[in-house]
């Protein structure tokens, strides 16, 4: 059931039938309320030191799934463990403690730097509220991190607003670094920024993975840079994974529909590719408001009666037991 | 942006020293502010004793003009126009600092808690309360909370507090609804900081110029607010104000006796209009839109 | 039908406004309020005297049953009789209200439609000299007390110093031009003052809705101004605009008024409610107090419904 | 530029755009000069801050102003100057000679009128139709975009539409009175990748049954490589190569270029270990280097590009203009 081809002891984050619904609410003295199923239900295993790419477009529930991660937004069901322990139903200090084994990297390097705080203090307010080391312990590490994410030590005592896009973003990876963290969620961490800056700190997320051996949950709606980050990929659509493979599985052979046109609708930069595109028809459908049975079937092509009406599990391809698709067509 | 950091020195540029820089090139800022800080030395004087010290001895000739020795001239019963406005400058400063620091703090205060727990029943509560408080007429709340007070001279600066804080809060509220949904406080969920920490170091410190403009204001609309409940026997009640030599001058205008009037209200107009243009230049400076 | 559920559903939502206003008015005026008992006793009471006053004015109940009998009264809207008039409060309103608004609306229409004009040709002249000219009008009218734009135009239109052209004060409205002559001078200082505020905020609102990017789409197909101000900026002002004028409403009834009422003499609601705040007359201030939470809550209804009319994302549910 | 002889459609001549900010003034456009001629698809590409977007403005007059203006240069649109025209000229050619979308569908239409409203306003305006023939034919482009029962979206406010929907809308109004040249900032930029798919061969098929040309102002290669013959790259403010799309991909002449092209991680590749980045950061445009702009990131600068700009010349033996004094062979 797990695309990973390693044994099971090295699971480091295991997600089991995770659901975030937000209440909707209709306004004052209004009890009816409706749910927005954001996550709906999305179970996966995360390995040490391996890069699980989650692509989808917006409103796909991607970036609620990071946070529920992380108990940002609390779960409305399911479980997350991390070492095996499940995160809900910690105590607040429980919670806390194994707050330094989890980060988060975010998308808009302008929101994700309070703008009155030095670089120094930024950075060095994990190691405070965590009380790690010394003052002086603190003041070195601030200064290594910097070095670290390519920052030169005379950015400590300077402003966010005084970075490009691309150093801001190195400031936010080095705060989250700070706790030496074992997991982090990279949310469009590069959507933000022009290519050749892109590149840059994918490069950076690149290496800090294979050095630190850190996992990342990489959210990206670009399925080139999930492709060039990941180890493995899922495909989400309207809160439900619905492919899950290694990386080059899903690109060389993309199994479910969606993941089909997706990976065709790319806009390729070589003017000599010419191959034929599988256009969708129609929109995404609102979450609030989602269709019965595959929540696909409007937009595909190979859409049958029982697609409109059931709702396909995830389950292993036919042909591959690490490729996990959730489609009754798909081989 | 981009390559700055690296031609400015070791020590960063923050956002109040930007600000400062911005507001020190705003010519008309700097006059405005060089008004305000004369009227404020006028009131220092006063408190100090320094001068206006016989602004209640009846010294002269009723409603003499101005003259050498009476520089305003004198009222009906021979009091010195000048002496009285500048102690009124000092009522004026009292007013206008309890005022502005009071609303500005409880706005701040009730303002971010009610943003921070928007959504649950600590914030429709706040509303609630904000709600009824502008509902009932300003006038009245004063005469009803001084009659509470049994005829306390704080009566009316309590009850510009109650409601002056309301416009502070509801702005201060909708910007920390906007501010705990950005990324940098989730960082700081994320990290582990407390709620109270992220309320009080990260979200709060980003609407201090909000809070800036919001006190000037709420000085100049104490001012203003003084002379309209003096003239209607509910302001001032010791001491000597704008509003009380304006509600005096009501009956000398119509028999031709101006000094009364032109000095409280001139003066008035002087202090209000430069707070009214420090404050937009204020603004200007702080403007997170224009600094970057 | 879904308008009307509307309505009452809005109405309902009101209340807990309407009891918080209640419960305000209840503690300050009538529980913290002057006590009324010597008023009614006459020389050197006894205490059994003095106790049966008391029962009788229920000074000696529980401040909940005090409140409850109050919020009884407030709900039939018995107000009873003024105490220093001994007339019905609800007749007292019905006389003074019709003043209240013949001076009020005047300067409150024209301070708005001004108010708007002249933020529309600040905003489109922007940062050009007669955008700097109207600003610092409007700084300036700011600046001014309203007492003393009161006086001062006074002095200037019914003064022998001035003009000397209009009544100094009172009311009358026995013929229209009476009426022109003695709510000149009160609305022209309402104008002068209001105009400062609204202008500043119609001309923050224009510019926030001129740097829209359907305004710039409007120009990349070719919409001449004009158009362009009326279908793209004014339209989309609206709901600003609308809050700010129907909030107004219940302030320019009742405490707007008060000022200019006492300083005329004018017979409206704001000079019947000075008096009783100067008196102490509890009837009337009780009145007064739920009448304004009242039109809080229909202004805050009647905002709703403009919201809905002036644009289609909003909608009545 | 392009093959043939006749004269372009639109010709721009050392267009200089500045700004006033209140750290100085900034010349977000530094001497651009480019044609395109009928029919042709034109793209100007580059990163944040080039003047791309600026350069798209200035064609219709768009540019805010103040802080902006056109401080120089001529835009010539079958011979006469749009530079040097007045507003009430420029309203004449907006929308009906020249059309304009832009790249956030969400707000670029007017929210509190109907859709139909808002097309009718521009046929009528410019093709002097009564409402009633305008009505019909806002429904009959509806169609021609790809929307589904149009006779019923038509009477839609934006908000009911989705953002795909919305750039339908808007390709809609600027195709509707058949205009010579489509400027397209960005047009797909705000949308998903699926929905992007099908907006982007709307534009490319319209424009062909239309016969207009179109200048595509994105920063996607992708886009550009998939849409346009011949491209323009843009930095900071000036014009650093001007190709053909299969020279400009195969052979790269500018370093600048190069290393775009090289840092672009595709989906087509194995996961790559490292990816080729350009060093630095583009500098401010308030404080230019006095020379080439891009010296600093620049793996071959030497001396001379330090001292002076190099300017954009024509390649010997073919079509591919560069500004640069050591172009790639």
């Amino acid at each position: 059931m797990n695309p990973t081809p390693e044994s099971s002891d090295s699971v480091l984050l295991q997600v089991r039938d995770l659901k975030k619904y937000f209440p909707v609410r209709g306004g004052w003295f209004r009890g009816v309320q409706q749910q927005l199923k954001a996550v709906d239900g999305i179970s996966f295993a995360l390995h040490s030191g391996r890069t699980l790419g989650l692509v989808g477009e917006s409103g796909c529930g991607k970036s609620t799934l990071g946070r529920a991660l992380l108990n940002l937004h609390p779960p409305t069901a399911g479980d997350v463990l991390l070492d095996g322990l499940p995160l809900a139903g910690l105590s607040r200090q429980a919670l806390f403690a194994r707050r330094r084994d989890m980060q988060i990297i975010f998308q808009d390097p302008f929101a994700s730097l309070s703008p009155r705080r030095t670089v120094a203090q930024i950075v060095r307010e994990p190691l405070d509220v965590h009380r790690l080391g010394t003052q002086r312990e603190r003041r070195r590490r601030v200064e290594e991190l910097l070095g670290v994410v390519g920052l030169r030590s005379n950015a400590l005592n300077r402003y966010p607003h005084e970075f490009s896009g691309g150093q801001r973003q190195r400031i936010g990876i080095a705060r989250a670094l700070a706790l030496k963290p074992r997991f982090i969620v990279a949310d469009e961490p590069v959507s933000a920024l022009d290519v050749s800056v892109q590149s840059q700190v994918l490069n950076l997320i690149g290496k800090l993975q294979a050095e630190l051996g850190i996992a990342f949950l990489f959210i990206s709606h670009d399925l080139a840079v999930i492709r060039h980050i990941s180890d493995e990929v899922a495909v989400m659509y309207l809160g439900k994974f619905v492919e899950h493979a290694p990386a080059e599985k899903i690109f060389a052979a993309p199994k479910h529909p969606y993941t089909k046109a997706l990976l065709s609708s790319i806009p390729v930069p070589d003017p000599a590719n010419k191959s034929p595109r599988m256009v969708l028809e129609g929109d995404v459908p609102s979450p609030m408001n989602p269709p019965a049975g595959c929540p696909f079937h409007p937009r595909c092509p190979i859409a049958t009666e029982r697609c409109r009406i059931e709702v396909p599990a995830l389950r292993e391809s036919q042909t591959d037991s690490e490729h996990v698709v959730g489609c009754y067509l798909a081989t | 942006m981009s390559a700055r950091a690296d031609t400015v020195g070791a020590h960063g540029d923050s956002l109040w020293s930007k600000a400062f820089r911005k507001f020190r090139h705003d010519r008309v800022g700097m006059w405005s502010l060089a008004v305000v800080l004369a009227y404020a030395i006028v009131a220092l004087g006063v408190v100090l004793g320094v001068w206006a010290t016989d602004w209640a001895e009846v010294s002269g000739p009723k409603w003499s003009p101005a003259s050498v020795e009476y520089w305003f001239g004198t009222n009906i019963i021979g009091q010195d126009i000048f002496a009285r406005s500048l102690y009124s400058t000092r009522t004026a400063f009292e007013v206008g600092l309890l005022v502005a620091l009071g609303a500005t703090a409880l706005g701040a205060l009730l303002g971010a808690i009610a943003g921070f727990f928007s959504g649950t029943w600590i914030d429709e509560l706040i509303i609630w309360v904000m709600g009824v408080l502008d509902s009932v007429p300003f006038i009245l709340l004063v005469a009803a909370i001084a009659y509470t007070l049994q005829g306390s001279p704080w009566a009316m600066h309590i009850a510009m507090i109650s409601t002056f804080w309301i416009g502070t809060a509801r702005l201060i509220r909708g910007e920390v609804i906007k501010l705990k949904s950005l990324e940098y406080v989730e960082a700081a969920q994320a990290i582990g900081v407390n709620r109270l920490m992220i309320i009080f170091r990260h979200i709060l410190p980003n609407t201090f110029h909000i809070l800036l403009v919001q006190a000037t204001l709420s000085f100049v609309a104490a001012i203003k607010s003084e002379v309209i409940l003096s003239f209607l026997g509910l302001g001032v009640k010791d001491g000597m104000s704008w509003g009380l030599m304006i509600s005096e001058s009501t009956f000398e205008v119509l028999a031709g006796f101006f000094n009364n009037f032109l000095a409280a209200s001139v003066l008035m107009f002087g202090l209000v209009m430069a707070f009214n243009m420090f404050s937009d230049a204020l603004q200007d400076a702080l403007d997170p839109r224009t600094v970057k | 039908m879904e308008v009307l559920q509307y309505i009452v559903r809005k109405l309902i939502a009101g209340i807990p406004l309407v009891l918080g206003v209640t419960l305000i008015s209840f503690v300050l005026i009538v529980y913290f309020g002057p006590d009324k008992t010597y008023e009614l006793l006459g020389k050197n009471p006894t205490a059994e005297e003095i106790a049966e006053i008391r029962s009788q004015l229920g000074y000696d109940q529980p401040f909940t049953t005090r409140y409850l009998d109050y919020l009884r009264e407030v709900i039939r809207l018995e107000f009873g009789n003024s105490e220093s008039t001994d007339e019905k409060v609800s007749s007292i309103l019905a006389r003074t209200i019709p003043t209240s608004l013949a001076l009020a609306i005047p300067g409150f229409i024209l301070g708005n439609l001004l108010g708007v004009m002249l933020a529309l040709v600040a905003a489109y002249f922007r940062g050009y000299w007669i955008d700097k000219f109207i600003m610092g009008f409007a700084a300036v009218g700011m600046s001014i007390s309203f007492l003393i734009a009161i006086i001062g135009f006074q002095i200037l239109l019914s003064s022998s110093d001035g003009l000397d052209l209009l009544p100094v004060r009172g009311w009358d409205t026995s013929t229209p031009l009476q009426y022109i002559r003695y709510v000149t001078v009160p609305t022209l200082a309402t104008v002068f003052v209001a105009l400062g505020y609204n202008t500043r905020f119609y001309r923050a609102v224009i510019v926030e809705e001129m740097t829209r990017d359907h305004v710039r789409t409007a120009r990349a197909f070719g919409v001449p101004p004009a158009q362009l101000f009326y279908r793209n900026i004014l339209k989309n002002s609206m709901i600003p605009i609308v809050t700010r004028i129907m909030f107004s409403i219940p302030v320019i009834v009742i405490s707007g008024s008060l000022l200019l009422e006492s300083y005329f003499g004018i017979p409206g609601v704001g000079k019947v409610t000075y008096d009783a705040i100067v008196t102490g007359d509890q009837p009337i201030l009780k009145a007064v107090v739920v009448l304004t939470a009242v039109l809080f809550v229909v202004a805050q209804l009647l905002a709703d419904i403009c919201y809905r009319i002036v644009d289609p994302r909003v909608s009545l549910k | 530029m392009a093959a043939g002889t006749n004269k372009p459609l639109l010709s721009v001549r050392d267009l200089v755009v500045e700004f006033e900010t209140d750290q100085g003034v900034l010349r977000a456009v530094d001497g651009v000069s480019f044609d395109i001629h009928a029919g042709e698809t034109l793209g100007l590409v580059g990163e944040s801050g080039c003047g791309k977007t600026v350069t798209g403005l200035s064609i219709l007059g768009l540019v805010p102003s103040p802080p902006g203006r056109i401080v120089s240069g001529r835009i010539l649109l079958e011979g006469s100057d749009l530079a040097g025209m007045d507003e009430v000229g420029l309203r004449k050619i907006r929308g009906s000679k020249v059309s304009m979308i832009f790249q956030e569908p969400m707000t670029a239409l007017n929210p509190v009128f109907r859709i139909g409203n808002q097309m009718r306003d521009v046929l009528q305006r410019h093709q002097g139709l009564t409402r009633l023939q305008a009505h019909s034919a806002a429904i009959e482009i509806l169609a021609k975009v790809g929307i589904p029962e149009p006779a019923v979206r038509v009477e839609d406010y934006p908000h009911q539409l989705s953002g795909g929907m919305r750039q339908r809308v808007m390709i809609a109004m600027a195709l509707s009175c058949g205009p010579k040249l489509l400027v397209a900032d960005e047009p797909t930029t705000a949308l998903d990748v699926t929905t992007q798919a099908q907006v982007l061969e709307q534009i490319v098929r319209l424009q062909q049954e239309f016969g207009m040309a179109m200048l595509l102002v994105t920063h996607d290669l992708g886009v550009v490589a998939e849409t346009c013959r011949h491209a323009v790259v843009m930095y900071c403010g000036r014009i650093v190569e001007s190709s053909s799309i299969d020279e400009l991909f195969a052979r790269p002449r500018h370093p600048y270029t190069t290393g775009l092209l090289a840092s672009i991680p595709r989906a087509t590749e194995e996961r790559g270990d490292e990816l080729p980045v350009i060093p630095g950061m583009v500098p401010d445009l308030l404080h230019l280097p006095r020379g080439c702009a891009f010296a600093d990131r620049c793996p071959k600068a030497h001396e001379r590009c330090r001292q002076s700009v190099p300017h954009l010349d024509l390649l010997q033996s073919t079509r591919t203009s560069v500004a640069c004094y050591e172009p790639n062979a």
